[in-house]
């Protein structure tokens, strides 16, 4: 049977096509404005790519923050449910999962089945997200790859105060007027926002192994940073901003369907309001 | 995940002036403020007082870099050099790294001076919208601080944050303010100013197919309330004067007018010689001419010495 | 010994507060008890030969303690509990808190769960010390503490040993008093975070200890000359404060602070235990009568409070200019009199500025702050 | 095909009732002649409202409450007080309410602010005394001030000893009220009110015991609406009498004849702290998924009181009648009440440790037979968030699953009513592994 997942994120899109389990596609790409639109433009690609129809495809699942807005999936699934079912298809042995997106740290407790026993995400501030490491990698002026090697070579830690992305820039800006090699820099930051996600990852406890996904999890730098603060090993696995989409294609094979969720939001009801 | 950059929507033109009326070799005394902020730079000359020249330039990730690159910037029309300059000082968030200043001032003294200077004294509040700082500041007839207050440690609605918004709608940010009054109707506000948070509600509006103009709206009324909350816990007294770059977009300033039910002061300046003359009035140089101020007044009060060199 | 020597010595055991209780145990053999507040009798430990030592700052990114506080608790707290999950407070026998205010409560009652400690105690210390009710209570639960730290040490605790807990702790009182005195002069002959480095280390190490040292200090001082200019003369004002860089930063950029009223300052050490032959009504007395905590401090009859004619004297006293209103993030008690506290001074001319403490200050931000508000005290200079 | 029956309450709208009038009443008690104090919801109500004559009360929680209930209302409030007062924005976010209801004069219920004639606290949380401390600054510093102090010890630690430090600060208290009123306590009011109290409290304590019952006759959300009354006036006899005589009774019949507060009642949740208020909708989300939340030590025993039997087992606090007692003058009375607030509320045990309140929250996720747990981090209210994080855990360790959200009982500006629902869905569909019933 084939089915497909689609991950339609903050920033990317992400599309895994899989036939009986084993992965005939992948593709992914910036969502630009209209998600829905990125996210048929890059369905068609990867179907043409794996040299499929779109008849051929049994079930569609889609996640990710904005998956309610695929119009052409059979189906939708909470971005933490997709990860799990992602990962334990690729590490049976893991039991946290630390996904580190554009706009979004959470961190999940898995059961050996890749049931989602407990999670926790990085409330309302900007600080322990993607978009931490690309203003800063703006601020230092050299691209986030750039910064996940200089970082690793950094040999001292530097603690950042900026709870802020817009002051942390400026406190990476002081911290070169201070003449801070930019290696130590470049830890400062990936130190910071491990340490936020660390404390969430806490929250749901760390039970051995570790994983982490999501686009951040591709910056060895940060990573390195994050097995610090944890004090143990991380795995990731490849493609780790894949594993989303691949969750989704899983659960379409296994035929997980939640009817979409709506987000329309339910009038308010007052103090007053009782069973009458 | 690294973002390349397409067109810099949020990227202002940068400006210089100089006053050709004034001849600064007749002069007392020759007073520089450089104002390095986080996101612009301005470079003010004063002769004996009197406004000689300015610029305003974007701020570099090298503060002396920047403050050299602004002061060059102001006198490259004028045959006056730095070395003529007898006291600078320095201000704004990289003020301590501002290498041709004798000292420094904060730019909460000098924008309430500056204010003081360009709208006149009957200025009690000033509001200074820089890059990533608000600040609120009541002052005397002299432009003199009497209480101030700053946002919290975090940006959301900063100069910084419309930059960000700027790129993120793709439209160039001196356009924000007049095409956000390019409505049907006033939309609910943005409800999270986080420079992160905001982004992310705006991308939802964007898909929901919501007009890019009340999205500018939108946000231009989240800024304008946030402002507005920090006016209130300051406490507001009239006259009301806005500096630094925000100052500059109308979709903001209206709004704030609206919410807190005062005007602000127009934008002319005060002096009637320098209004008759027609001369520039830029909101962003309030610091820079509060510094040269406060350096010609250190100079006539003997608190400081020439430092000129030639 | 030199002044600046002594004070060294009270930033070395500040800096090296758990090698310092560590090789007190070992000289010793004594007992060590962790406390959170400085409502916590530590004239009943002192009797019992128990060293008191406060949980302080440690100014890490409090992370192992998220699971147990989320963040909405004061980050002083979280960074209290941290430490202990962190294990660096292996060597406490004992760990006790009070009804202070609900955020050490948090810590407390994760530490207590937590964090292997052998003896724990909850404290019960009345809120309401304005009534007269409260001494009387008070009393009564001394007497319980008293009961069951004998049965914890195995040792009864007669009333020669309470005078001697009185009496350590009073004369630790009346030194720092002494030194703070000096504070009045032009130039104080030691910076506000030198003081107050002084009152942290009384909080951390054997007060006989301290004692000695405060003797040497308050005859070396007077001769002692700081080559500095005094500058503004502030007051700091607020919440637990443990924040050595924040004050060393205020007193580079034009400002000396000579006072403050800080829980870690003159507000833990300024009022005695006046002796009574009834010990503990003595003790319970001096606790109900202390300068209140902002949590402790509301009239019987009236909305007034006890502690803002104490701040504003002192502020007169120590000739003050302006002062810095600082809390840490959340702390209900100080944000509940800050608007108030700040009215009430700012009509009695002095000038006010606020600030919100996390575990690590954003220096720079406050930098700015701090200079132009000094700016704004000695504005005249800049105007023709 | 829906699971069980359900029914409206019948006494719903006498609740309402009484609600609308407590609040009706203190408006226009100065064209009666009669007094207005200020206190809080544990304010021991059952003394100032012995007061010789007409007396009526403002409790400041409740009054928040409503408020909070208004997003748009309360933004306004809120503003106000962090803005024109200058107060920090994390403070009790029913304070912030009460504050910015001043500083605009402005009554939540329409009309000016009715100022009160004196105030009578008690210091249950760092946030009470302060309370009415600052509002009476706001209005000038000038109404008549008394706060007594209930912080004596955890409910298993009360003995003659607390009971005095209380009763003695009641005394002192009705020293105060008869200075500041000119009034006279009158013992008979002061007997009967404590009487009252009592039947409030023990009745609650019995009615939320009888959701024990599967279908639970009751869920969280309604009793919400319901505890209110006794955080209003709960010395009041039609207040006692309602609880006793009204829904008590009601609810016994709920459980006797399988009638459901959800009618497809398929998981059982323990909650905590109060719900952001204007947001109760996501009780109604939960409801599609069969979930009822039909426990919380916050609910029951915010009113309610309850001992431990012998057995280590949660039980209502005996009514006075079940304990063959007759109330016999003014001390005994003081005494009793007393009594009833220190060892009865053990809301006030997590207060002194995270043992006492994970303890209690274990009984009541066992005699209630929760199968999981949603907890509401609020940052509204320290008091009741105390140990939720090792509320968390240990209801974890029970073999629970648990889901926290971050919110605020009153400040929406903390609350984020999409992400909360992504949660739920991903708890309820992937944790819980239920399905949302046909609707």
């Amino acid at each position: 049977m084939i089915s497909a997942g689609i991950d339609v994120g903050g920033k990317n899109v992400h599309i895994v096509i899989t036939k009986n389990g084993t992965i005939l596609a992948k593709m992914g790409g910036p969502t630009g404005i209209n998600k829905a639109e990125a996210a048929e433009k890059l369905y068609a690609e990867a179907l043409k790519k794996a040299g499929l129809k779109r008849e051929d495809v049994t079930r569609v699942v889609a996640t990710g923050s904005s998956g309610p807005r695929v119009a052409f999936a059979n189906g939708v699934i909470p971005d933490a449910a997709a990860d799990a079912r992602g990962v334990i298809k690729l590490i049976p042995s893991a039991r946290t999962i630390i996904d580190v997106g554009g706009e979004e740290g959470r961190a999940i407790k898995i059961s050996p089945e890749g049931k989602v026993l407990d999670f926790a995400i990085n409330e309302r501030c900007a600080a322990g997200t993607g978009t931490f490491v690309d203003t800063m990698s703006r601020a230092l002026e050299v691209p986030v790859e750039e910064m996940a090697k200089l970082s690793l070579k950094s040999t001292q830690s530097i603690p950042m105060n900026a709870q802020c992305a817009v002051f942390g820039e400026s406190e990476v800006v002081s911290l070169i007027h201070q003449k801070t090699s930019k290696q130590d820099i470049a830890r400062a930051v990936h130190d910071a926002i491990a340490g936020r996600i660390g404390s969430v990852a806490r929250i749901v406890g760390l039970e051995k192994d570790v994983v982490m996904i999501g686009g951040v999890a591709k910056n060895p730098g940060f990573v390195e940073s994050l097995k610090r603060d944890l004090g143990m090993e991380v795995k990731v696995p490849d493609d780790p901003d894949f594993v989303g989409a691949l969750g989704a294609a899983t659960a379409a094979a296994a035929g997980v369907l939640e009817e979409k969720v709506q987000a329309k939001v339910v009038e308010k009801e007052t103090i007053e309001e009782g069973k009458a | 995940m690294v973002e390349t950059k397409k067109v810099e929507y949020w990227r202002w033109p940068e400006t210089s002036w100089v006053n050709p009326d004034i001849d600064w070799k007749k002069a007392k005394f020759v007073t520089a403020g450089v104002d390095v902020g986080s996101v612009s730079s301005q470079a003010v000359i004063m002769v004996d007082g009197q406004l000689y020249a300015y610029s305003n330039t974007r701020t570099g990730s090298d503060s002396p870099e920047s403050a050299w690159k602004c002061i060059n910037m102001a006198l490259k029309d004028s045959d006056m050099k730095v070395e003529n300059i007898d006291y600078c000082i320095g201000t704004g968030y990289g003020r301590v790294n501002v290498p041709m200043a004798q000292t420094t001032i904060t730019e909460i003294a000098c924008h309430a001076r500056g204010a003081n200077f360009m709208y006149g004294p009957e200025i009690r509040t000033v509001m200074d919208m820089g890059g990533q700082d608000c600040k609120a500041i009541r002052c005397d007839d002299r432009g003199k601080v009497m209480k101030f207050m700053m946002n919290d440690k975090c940006a959301a609605g900063t100069g910084r944050g419309m930059e960000v918004f700027a790129d993120l709608i793709r439209v160039p940010v001196w356009e924000i303010g007049p095409r956000s009054f390019q409505i049907e109707k006033e939309p609910p506000m943005i409800s999270s100013t986080c420079v992160v948070f905001a982004k992310t509600e705006v991308v939802g509006l964007l898909q929901e197919g919501v007009p890019e103009n009340d999205i500018m709206a939108a946000y231009c009324a989240a800024m304008a309330h946030r402002i507005t909350e920090l006016l209130n816990r300051l406490g507001m007294e009239e006259k009301f004067a806005i500096t630094g770059g925000i100052a500059k977009n109308e979709g903001v300033v209206k709004r704030l007018e609206k919410e807190l039910g005062v005007k602000t002061a127009d934008k002319v300046w005060y002096d009637p010689k320098m209004k008759d003359k027609g001369l520039p009035f830029d909101t962003q140089i309030a610091g820079g001419i509060g510094a040269a101020l406060f350096a010609f007044a250190m100079l006539e009060r003997g608190k400081a010495q020439s430092a000129r060199k030639a | 010994m030199e002044a600046s020597e002594i004070l060294k010595q009270f930033s070395d055991v500040w800096e090296l507060r758990h090698e310092y209780a560590k090789d007190w145990k070992r000289r010793t053999g004594g007992k060590v008890v962790g406390y959170f507040c400085t409502y916590e009798p530590e004239e009943v430990l002192y009797a019992a030969n128990v060293l008191p030592v406060r949980i302080l700052g440690g100014h890490e990114a409090p992370t192992l303690a998220t699971p147990h506080m989320f963040d909405m608790w004061c980050p002083f707290s979280r960074d209290c509990l941290n430490q202990g999950l962190q294990g660096k407070y292996d060597y406490l026998d004992g760990i006790m808190a009070t009804n202070c205010c609900l955020h050490p409560r948090q810590a407390f009652g994760a530490w207590t769960i937590h964090v292997p400690t052998p003896w724990n105690y909850w404290f019960v210390m009345p809120n309401a010390v304005r009534s007269p009710r409260a001494k009387k209570f008070l009393r009564g639960e001394l007497e319980d503490f008293k009961k069951a730290i004998e049965e914890w040490t195995g040792k009864k605790i007669a009333d020669k040993d309470l005078d001697r807990g009185i009496d350590i702790m009073n004369t630790n009182r009346r030194l720092m008093k002494q030194v703070y005195e000096l504070r009045k002069a032009d130039n104080p002959p030691l910076t506000g975070a030198e003081a107050m480095t002084m009152v942290w280390a009384s909080q951390l190490m054997d007060k006989r200890e301290h004692n000695e040292s405060l003797k040497q200090l308050v005859t070396a001082l007077p001769q002692r000359k700081l080559a500095r200019d005094t500058g503004v003369r502030l007051m700091i004002v607020g919440s637990e404060n443990d924040d050595r860089p924040f004050m060393q930063m205020v007193e580079t950029v034009g400002g000396t602070f000579v006072i403050e009223d800080h829980c870690t300052g003159s507000r833990y050490f300024w009022d005695e235990v006046v002796p009574d032959k009834d010990r503990l009504q003595a003790i319970a007395n001096r606790y109900c009568d202390r300068v209140p905590c902002p949590n402790k401090d509301w009239g019987m009859q009236d909305c007034s409070r006890a502690r803002f004619p104490h701040i504003l004297q002192l502020a007169k006293d120590y000739r003050v200019q302006g002062a810095i209103l600082i809390q840490q993030k959340f702390c209900d008690p100080h944000e509940l009199d800050i608007p108030s506290l700040r009215r009430y001074l700012e009509s009695n001319g002095i000038p006010c500025y606020f600030l919100e403490f996390e575990v690590t200050v954003p220096i720079g931000q406050f930098r700015i702050r701090v200079e132009a508000f000094l700016e704004q005290i000695r504005a005249e200079e800049l105007f023709v | 095909m829906a699971k069980y029956k359900i029914k409206g309450l019948d006494c719903w709208n006498r609740a309402k009732e009484l609600r609308a009038r407590y609040y009706k009443d203190y408006q226009e008690a100065h064209q009666r002649g009669a007094l207005r104090w200020e206190g809080g919801a544990w304010s021991f109500d059952a003394i100032p409202q012995a007061l010789e004559g007409e007396v009526h009360g403002l409790t400041e929680e409740p009054y928040g409450a409503s408020i909070g209930a208004d997003p748009a209302l309360q933004v306004r409030y809120q503003e106000a007080a962090e803005g024109k007062w200058g107060c920090a924005r994390d403070l009790c976010a029913y304070l912030r309410n009460y504050w910015g209801s001043i500083v605009l004069n402005e009554f939540a219920f329409g009309g000016e602010w009715p100022k009160a004639d004196f105030i009578f606290q008690n210091h249950i949380c760092c946030t009470h005394a302060k309370w009415l401390q600052v509002a009476d600054e706001i209005e000038g510093g000038d109404i008549p001030y008394f706060c007594f102090d209930v912080g004596a010890g955890a409910y298993d630690k009360i003995g003659e000893r607390q009971i005095n430090y209380v009763v003695e600060q009641l005394q002192d208290g009705i020293d105060f009220l008869e200075k500041a009123t000119k009034r006279k306590i009158v013992d008979e009011k002061l007997i009967q009110n404590v009487q009252n109290t009592y039947d409030s409290c023990c009745y609650w304590a019995k009615t939320c015991e009888l959701n024990q019952a599967i279908p639970a006759p009751l869920d969280e959300k309604t009793m919400f609406s319901l505890y209110v009354l006794g955080t209003l006036e709960k010395s009041h006899k039609d207040i006692a009498d309602f609880y006793k005589n009204r829904l008590y009774p009601e609810v016994k019949d709920r459980v006797a004849n399988k009638i459901a507060a959800v009618a497809d009642e398929q998981c059982r949740v323990l909650g905590d702290s109060q719900p952001p208020w204007g947001f109760l909708s996501i009780f109604r989300y939960l409801e599609k998924y069969g979930i009822v939340s039909v426990a919380s030590l916050y609910t029951f025993s915010l009113i309610g009181w309850w001992k431990i039997d012998k057995a280590g087992k949660l039980v209502p606090y005996p009514t006075l009648e079940e304990q063959g007692i007759t109330i016999k003058d003014r001390d005994h009375a003081l005494r009793l009440l007393a009594e009833g607030e220190l060892k009865g509320k053990l809301m006030w045990a997590p207060f002194y440790g995270a043992k006492y309140k994970n303890d209690i929250v274990a009984k009541i996720a066992k005699q209630w037979k929760c199968d999981a747990s949603i907890i509401h981090l609020n940052r509204g209210c320290e008091g009741t968030a105390q140990h939720q994080m090792e509320m968390k855990i240990a209801v974890q360790k029970l073999g629970l699953p648990v889901m926290t959200f971050e919110g605020n009982m009153a400040d929406e500006r903390e609350f984020d009513e999409g992400r909360t629902k992504r949660f739920i869905d991903l708890f309820v569909t992937e944790t819980l592994g239920l399905k949302k019933v046909a609707e």
